[in-house]
């Protein structure tokens, strides 16, 4: 077990309770009508995201999906600009182009949400190919969900990566779901992705998801593997989304007894009662989500008052050239 | 009579299709037990038992694949893939295995499959789940494809694709999925190739598919009330077959032509149909042909940029006055 | 063992010396130009399609890939119109729109031969779930080859068939080259196949592919589990090609040694060593070679002398009403 | 200044950017050890060593995939697929992923890629190996189109394509891997959007691609000996950007237009073109604009068959004299 800092604890919990407001939030203004199109939220899902994105180098890239407001939040991506996007402003990190499926900051190395299943996985692999040819000691880190194990990227991109040994974690959110219909019904194993493992020489590695001492730990072993140019791990991490699959989904198909107890094992709960039982005080973990929450409400305040996007930038960065001329 | 939405005709021509034919079964994510991420499948497996409607895991290959090996072995397969822009997932299915092989194998192989995908924008769903892909699958030689606009053409066509021995890519449009309409009851087949005029008039002939028709309907309408100009809408459907002599005595009859496409403009399907009246019908045009489409670009997510983007009654009015 | 009589052992003999004397003829008509295009040989892989096409019922189903000469004739496909087909005929199978990588005969239900690896896969299973839906009883067996294992269609169609347990029998060729990269350069197991096998619930089954016995015997397991509802079997053929992967390759990116140890352990070579151990005649078995390669001259006779396809071909069967026209 | 065949210019031409820039790598199918399985890459693997020419499974959408992400940081990958007919294998990298991705981040994504495939009917390979499909590319924002006719602007083109900051599909013409011409010594590069006029003329104008242009001259000549006809023969060379500036010229000096495609009939790159024109040139035409293309059907593998059906000189010439 890696030793934690009480300073690295409470910046996981921090990050939890961030993406978690943040996700509260967005959920709100989504059913206010103020967040349009989509949303795939990653309550539940924070420890995933919490303890790889702490136990990241800063150059390290990430590549998430659709469900990816947590992971690009937690790399560093200004919330304003993630708000901005979500609620389709000019502040937006993509400009409003994007919207909540495509958040990307190539700044902080969150190299993008990818929306069609399977795609990013061969993706976050090539990166992870680049680091290693110009030397630069990058790791790649891919997350995706159980159903994400049943397409024809995830067996190329495992099989490719692992016979070039390149440095890349693949993390598998396993939250038992595809959208609607459970993952056991659509594969003859248990375990999703540990149980493929073998299939490309890779032992299987499952964690507690919801456990962010855990996953921190499993996150630090499988990078440093990783950078030692030992090649790439499959980590499946046990966890749940506490509300639908999309949008306003109630998720009306998950029996009760499972969602409460899933529910009872909120991630951010856990953690606080661990914290607590280390002897730190509860008034710092209330002024710990009291700021979280000030600063959600600072960036839906900003994006909510930023403009719409020029329209003049519909016709801009198709090219590197910043235009989106075909003809000349 | 019912009134009934674009939504419910999907799972109402399927159920009529089903009921008719033990042969017809329908695969895909999630459209069993949910009843669709877009609710157009609801009720299906309640009514004809898990075996004939069935979920699959996120495997658009097999789907597809799957559905045409059971077109091969006696069934008459439909597939759904959730969205349009994940036929790109299985391409090489669709696009060079079930479009190929009943030519390439000196007609041994009979195809009688649909492939059922939301498409289209207007939902703010972003670059990647708000394509129109009608000229994808158009350009493809083996492929018939259809993409109604209305409840009633929902049932028919769905019938009419299901019935067909040849491979059918049947496009439902995610933004026309509230539209209400009226659909009689009883059996309703209709017939792949046949435009429908949707109005008639004098001065110009409008081109139109899916979620376009009823922009080309509202510029028709302003075109006759604000500038006395009479226009031909023509809904066309489907686009393979395509029903060229509808187009072509439009053309003959108003001497002007304008097409209105959801999809990125280069090798759009007004593209094929502007090429067909240049050929054939020059002689017939007292003005250009106009093609109203979106611009070359991905769809931005955001409600002001992705309007801007999808063709609008107005810019379609505008191209008609542009030559008036 | 499943026990064999000798009328069988000879059925199967003479099978893999029509196979065998087919691809060598078709190689040298390639050879001297008069089949254009491009062939791919089963020469040397003759075991694994003759031990399957004879332990099948005949409403059972072949899916095949461009190396596909083999197992469409040994299903019974006339072998004029396989030659026509490979001459580009008029008496084709296909009418000369196929070539040599497109032969099928549905009425013996050798059900294609599919150029673009890995697309036959879920093929085959939909062929399996029609069987299924429709109770008819047929089993699909669908050959293809080591390379095959890493696209994603592969990964795919294993996990779809066994989650529904479907009657299809997938036999992947182990030849151990793709074109001309050995399978061992880009993979980190050792077998394509086998060692994938857990990865969806099933066994590794690996067979000797140059033993027609053996093959033989694992076929009618395989078949009888699959008829019996209990689903698919993933078997891993271990064989060869003799010659090039395609046209006139020779392939010289491989080892002699390897080769040569291969070729000294050629099936049909192996098989007649042991029918005359256990006292069959060497001069029946001359007699059955002899009349395979009679039938094969016949096949090129009929096929040379046959017409060139009617130009008005062009325009058919692109639909089934027997037509092209796109408009109206 | 020496004879080069075009296999041998793809090799050249790849060397040239490789040897300049270190980031320059190359990945695919058989194509480092082996040279690739139509020759293109021969020595390569030698000459720059097995970290920047590396042999990959059969895994298409990984190649592409990991061209993509490795373009996302720092290299300038060259990904082959071998035959374009793949391209549908991976489709979704391709036409989703790479060509979306700088528009979808707001630009805050370079993918300076290039995916080079080997194109084209005319090898009797069949209906799956055999395609033309430049306009599956040119119809995805995003995406650039090269497709070069000759040895010289096969180097130049493929050096214009590794600099460009952009995604660009090549297109290598397996009907053209034989053909020889002279390529000076010394760096070579092109330009992206700049059509070659090939033969000048006042009669009609024939626009063409890749192994049409060939045809298209042999046509030319063909109408100017026989039939005193001059014609302007334009190589597009790439199809996005497009070079509508030598087209509509090329139409305002000869009052006709005749495009060449070698894909089969519906969408194809030549609709596009004679759409720009009924659009924008209607006014300088004296005779409809003609589409000469494959029909639209699968490629037939027998040589009597495909040849009927890959656009001839020939047929060339008749949709010429048709309006003359
Ligand atoms: C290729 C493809 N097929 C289907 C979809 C539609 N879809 C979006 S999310 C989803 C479920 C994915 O499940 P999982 O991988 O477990 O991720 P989770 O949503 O649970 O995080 C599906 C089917 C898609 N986006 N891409
Ligand atoms: C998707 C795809 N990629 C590449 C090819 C080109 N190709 C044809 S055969 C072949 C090798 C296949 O190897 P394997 O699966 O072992 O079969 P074998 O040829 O050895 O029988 C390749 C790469 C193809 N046909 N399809
Ligand atoms: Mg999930
Ligand atoms: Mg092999």
């Amino acid at each position: 077990m890696t030793d934690m800092d009480e300073a690295t604890r409470l910046d996981l919990y921090e990050a939890m309770l961030r993406a978690r407001i943040f996700e509260k939030r967005t959920h709100a203004l989504f059913l206010e009508g103020l967040v349009r199109g989509t949303t795939h939220l990653g309550t539940g899902q924070e420890a995933v995201a919490a303890g790889f994105a702490a136990a990241m180098e800063p150059t390290d890239m990430t590549f998430c999906t659709y469900r990816g407001h947590n992971h690009t939040l937690l790399r560093g991506a200004p919330m304003e600009a993630l708000m901005g996007e979500l609620l389709g402003r000019e502040t937006g990190i993509c400009g409003g182009k994007g919207g909540s499926m495509h958040l990307t900051d190539v700044t902080k190395w969150a190299m993008g949400s990818y929306a069609i299943v399977g795609a990013h996985l061969p993706v976050a692999a090539g990166a992870a190919w680049a680091a290693t040819v110009r030397g630069t000691g990058q790791v790649s880190v891919c997350f995706f969900g159980d159903g994400t194990t049943n397409i024809g990227a995830f067996h190329e991109a495992l099989n490719m990566a692992v016979v070039w040994s390149l440095p890349v974690v693949f993390v598998c959110e396993n939250n038992l779901y595809m959208e609607y219909t459970p993952i056991s019904a659509v594969i003859p194993v248990e375990h999703p992705a540990a149980d493929r493992a073998s299939a490309y020489g890779l032992e299987g590695v499952i964690v507690d998801g919801n456990d962010v001492d855990a996953v921190f730990d499993v996150a630090h072993q499988t990078l440093a593997k990783a950078r030692r140019g030992e090649g790439p791990s499959l980590v499946e991490a046990l966890t749940y989304r506490h509300g639908g699959h999309s949008r306003a989904d109630p998720g009306k198909y998950r029996p009760d007894e499972e969602v409460e107890e899933w529910l009872a094992r909120d991630p951010i709960t856990l953690y606080r009662e661990r914290l607590e039982s280390m002897g730190i005080p509860g008034t710092l973990l209330d002024r710990i989500e009291e700021a979280a929450a000030a600063e959600v409400e600072a960036a839906i305040t900003h994006a909510r008052t930023a403009d719409e996007p020029d329209p003049a930038t519909l016709m801009t960065d198709v090219w590197a050239d910043g235009g989106s001329a075909w003809r000349r | 009579m019912a009134e009934m939405s674009y939504r419910e005709a999907v799972a109402r021509g399927i159920a009529q299709e089903m009921e008719r034919d033990p042969a017809v079964v329908m695969i895909g994510e999630d459209v069993a037990a949910a009843g669709g991420v877009f609710k157009t499948t609801e009720g299906l497996q309640e009514r004809f038992g898990p075996d004939r409607v069935r979920d699959t895991p996120i495997s658009e290959e097999a789907i597809t694949g799957m559905v045409m090996g059971a077109a091969m072995n006696g069934l008459r397969p439909i597939g759904e893939l959730m969205f349009s822009d994940f036929l790109a997932t299985c391409w090489d299915i669709v696009a060079n295995q079930i479009a190929k092989t009943r030519y390439m194998t000196g007609g041994q192989v009979t195809l009688p499959l649909v492939l059922r995908t939301a498409n289209g924008g207007g939902a703010r769903f972003g670059g990647q789940h708000s394509q129109s892909l009608e000229n994808w699958a158009m350009a493809i030689p083996g492929l018939k494809v259809a993409a109604p606009a209305t409840p009633i053409d929902v049932v028919g066509l769905m019938a009419a694709a299901v019935r067909d021995d040849d491979p059918v890519i049947f496009f439902e449009h995610k933004k026309l999925f509230a539209a209400k309409g009226e659909v009689p009851d009883g059996e309703i087949v209709g017939t792949l190739g046949e435009a429908a005029i949707r109005v008639r008039g004098d001065d110009v002939t409008i081109v139109a598919l899916a979620a376009m028709v009823p922009v080309a309907l509202e510029a028709a309408d302003t075109l006759r009330r604000e500038h006395g100009i009479s226009a031909t809408v023509i809904d066309l459907r489907t686009l393979v077959p395509l029903d060229t002599t509808a187009v072509l005595e439009g053309v003959a009859a108003t001497g002007r032509l304008v097409t209105v496409e959801e999809n990125p403009r280069l090798c759009g399907w007004g593209a094929e149909i502007s090429s067909i009246v240049a050929e054939e019908a020059m002689w017939d045009l007292d003005a250009p042909v106009l093609r109203v489409t979106t611009p070359h670009i991905p769809l931005p997510a955001t409600a002001n940029l992705e309007d801007l983007a999808i063709p609008s009654a107005d810019r379609v009015v505008e191209a008609v006055l542009a030559w008036s």
